[in-house]
């Protein structure tokens, strides 16, 4: 998951990160093909190179020290709101075949679960370039319908988002432990693009809440190269993000 | 004027039952937690607080009964996962029930922005097509020149915003560096603002660096010296993150007796800051320190 | 990447005839006055200068009948008076006839932070019942919650920004200090920013002080290394204002054929700027070095 | 002048100062009576001491070292907005009996003479908690009607702020080369409340180009005493200001 969230990072951009898998991602990218990207943070951080040190939060001091620059949250949205923004990376606890995503509550046996909220993620979905939505791949998280439309992908699908006067792209990828979808450019569903080494269609269809749709060229998704396993394991020596 | 005074009095003096509250600006660093331990001591009651997000602190205090509603992006525990008191909250009402102002984090900030320009409101080309803005403080608009739409976010003006910082002097003139979150902007937005800080400073030093004194004393009502303030969240240059911190938190306060235990243990069991450090322990404090030799460079001011 | 380059070359490959310009944005400092005297050299045709005062500036490059339009909210010379290239081509159309977009320091400030946002506008409470605010790029807007009425600043958005700063690396991340004025907003509001610096700095001093590098290298186009590029106007630590320029050049341009002599000894007569520093003279730029040991303290970026 | 400027500044005010006469005044009021005022300028900067030496603009290096704060221009404009700024001092070519200020044109023998512009004085005269008007005396200068509102005073008189939606209270003096002026609470027309020592009220009205209406309290001004004589020399040792 981490070398196929690298792989999305083109030199030069600049992205809104966030934490954990596409922070790692953003290393190995910077590391590897994409030595010129910039990550920028929503707490006012902007890096032209990663962390110091392993981080649990983008405040952490390893992710302030040494960065390019250090401003407030609306500086950077701000950016992103301008159009500068090229590539978000965002995830949630539901996501519906048109790629909105919800992470306010989920219903868990009849009960509502209340969860965190959007954070930074509506943001990202409504303004970047584009984005990539990183989800681990369970049923009860791949619904036909979320609950509630936390960061929008393509709302009803087709044109719903120029409708609803979005600025940014939309989600371009999303990224599950068990394959890689891209989006119908006409109907914007989701299409399975690719399944991971040793996963099988079948086995994610089991896990997605919908009637899968393949893309044409669906394939098994690249193995990570030993470079990319080499970048991971420099940056997450210790597998914490990589079990 | 010197507005120097311990936690306790700043507390009292100037944060009363249902007032806003603004917290956590700085986001995951900064974060005034020692204050929030102190509004829990003082029991203060029906409180609205104001976060962008706030770590584990909103969790806090919403679990010790002091919050009656929230203007929040996030509520959780960054590197833990769910924020267990709120849920319980919002699930079921315990402690008590809970109103939620649902924001983004870019909504929230321009929403203090708002506020702090003086504006009743401010607009902006995000969350459009997000089910929490249809909610009333979000309005759709019509920009007068190109005719799009745009939605319009309503000001938010807390009434103290807790804010702690590196270095201030005695007027609440303040240096701070590293990410600033909406800071600044929740800094102009408050009616009254209530600093804690890791270093009280001469005037001079402040002088000495103009662009670096993001909060201006005449904005401040309170300034309280209070090393480590802001654990277990970092403070750049004066604290590390302490993340066992909060993974013990969130392990204890999965259930509403493990809250409690927690609480007793380190906020109503402790009578103020200096014993809540002698709980953590000599040993915790010394490896929280910061080390190294990343100091700014110097830049000349000369006429 | 490597953006550094001549100040000739960041002027022609940036600047073509018709382009919006904004320029002294740091108001009375950090004008960059050798950039303008380039866009005079290359004779650059029906500019939009955008700058809320210029101090001389625009007059100047009104004077060279450089420019089609101002957006300004003052045209002068601070210290001495009335804009006399400014006077002519209003009233005569002297070298050229001029448009202006009228505007206050606020409004202006608010057009370029509005194009930094992305925004088509931005609200403001200033500026109502002055007979300026009735031209079309402002428009009455009533608030959705609070229905007050409040003014609409259409955005500025400037094909170019020309901005002096203390430091910068070859890409373009530019360290300043002192007053800012709009130099921030101006940087994010345009498509290009051509940056002259007194010095150009390792990448390393950058990053030793991120809270410092108000302009990001992502935003820039041109770097060039201009010692003494805001002349007259003061660069703070590196450059005091020569006060006599301006009170010298009040009095030269007073009428079109001194202004023409002005322009021929400054600007038209001298190659670049390194010739412009060498008529100026040794002992005039060495008077004009700031002294003292005011610096600013270092803090911490410690892990 | 400046004694009267000086008199008009309350103890911890914020104080948008400008240049000249007024930042002098700023300095003689820290120096006798109000220590704790505080002043702003458009550029970014928060002073609470005078600047360290004679300056000719508000961004001149001895203006912004050892500063209160340095920032942009729309830090300083938004608290003024905010409504934290308790005075501002303005000028302006034209002043009419409402106290509208005019800097963008005059008429001189039948030709528009072109003036500077608004610059941040229509912001201050719309937003400060009150304003402090400062001209020099001059039958062209006191009009009965400005040939263009720059900032506005008090419109076409009685409650025109309220209904034009103005946040800032208005003038609340103008301090002329001859005496002093306040409003008449009502209708908001100029009232002459004091002419300075060795200038009488005739003199004033053959300056003024409407009929003169004069406070009930009408006097002379007080002479500037011996402290604000000599905090003057001290800030203007040469006279630059104050010949």
């Amino acid at each position: 998951m981490v070398a196929a969230a690298a792989r999305e990072i083109r030199d030069g951009e600049r992205v809104f990160v966030g934490m954990r898998l596409p922070l790692l991602g953003f290393a190995v990218a910077k590391e590897l093909h994409a030595p010129n990207a910039v990550g920028l943070f929503e707490n006012g951080v902007i890096r032209d190179w990663p962390a110091l040190q392993s981080i649990f939060t983008m405040s952490d001091p390893p992710n302030v020290a040494r960065s390019l620059y250090c401003g407030g949250l609306l500086d950077v949205m701000g950016l992103m709101q301008s159009g500068r923004v090229e590539l978000g990376f965002i995830g949630g606890a539901e996501v519906d075949r048109f790629g909105n995503l919800n992470t306010h509550w989920v219903e868990e046996k009849g009960k509502r679960v209340r969860l965190p909220g959007s954070g930074g993620a509506a943001d990202i979905a409504t303004l970047a370039g584009r984005c990539i939505i990183i989800m681990n791949h369970e049923k009860r998280r791949f619904v036909p319908r979320v609950h509630f439309v936390t960061s929008p992908g393509y709302g009803e699908g087709g044109n719903w988002r120029d409708q609803s006067g979005l600025t940014g792209g939309g989600p371009s990828r999303v990224i599950t432990s068990m394959g890689i979808f891209t989006f119908d450019p006409a109907t914007k569903e989701m299409l399975l693009s690719s399944y991971h080494p040793g996963v099988t269609v079948e086995q994610i269809q089991r896990e997605t809440g919908w009637p899968l749709r393949l893309s044409d060229a669906v394939g098994e998704t690249p193995a990570p190269t030993a470079d990319e396993i080499a970048a991971v394991r420099k940056y997450d020596p210790k597998g914490v993000w990589t079990s | 004027m010197n507005k120097l005074c311990s936690l306790s009095q700043a507390i009292s003096r100037n944060i009363e039952d249902g007032m806003s509250v603004a917290t956590g600006c700085g986001l995951e660093s900064l974060i005034p937690f020692a204050a929030g331990y102190e509004i829990i001591r003082q029991k203060k009651r029906d409180l609205t607080l104001i976060a962008p997000i706030s770590d584990i602190q909103l969790d806090q205090i919403i679990g010790a009964g002091c919050a009656r509603k929230i203007v929040a992006a996030w509520v959780g525990n960054v590197a833990a996962g769910l924020a267990h008191n709120f849920r319980r909250a919002m699930e079921d009402g315990i402690p008590r029930p809970l109103e939620v102002e649902e924001h983004s984090n870019f909504t929230i900030g321009l929403a203090l922005q708002a506020a702090a320009m003086g504006l009743p409101f401010l607009p902006t080309k995000t969350a459009r097509g997000s089910d929490f803005s249809r909610a009333d403080h979000f309005q759709p608009l019509r920009c007068p020149f190109t005719k799009e739409e745009l939605l319009a976010v309503r000001a938010v003006k807390p009434d103290v915003a807790i804010l702690h910082v590196q270095r201030a002097d005695v007027e609440g003139n303040a240096h701070l560096w590293g990410n600033l979150g909406v800071t600044v902007e929740a800094a102009r937005a408050a009616r009254k603002v209530v600093l804690t800080c890791e270093e009280i400073v001469d005037h001079e030093v402040i002088l000495s660096d103009p662009n670096r004194t993001l909060i201006q004393g005449f904005l401040v009502s309170s300034v309280v010296h209070v090393p480590f303030g802001s654990h277990p969240s970092p403070t750049q240059g004066f604290a590390r993150r302490d993340d066992d911190f909060y993974f013990d938190y969130h392990k204890e306060s999965r259930n509403r007796e493990g809250f409690e235990r927690w609480l007793e243990r380190w906020v109503l069991g402790v009578k103020d800051h200096q014993e809540f450090l002698k709980r953590l322990g000599e040993e915790r404090v010394r490896r929280l320190k910061p080390e190294g030799n990343l100091f700014s460079p110097s830049v000349s001011f000369n006429l």
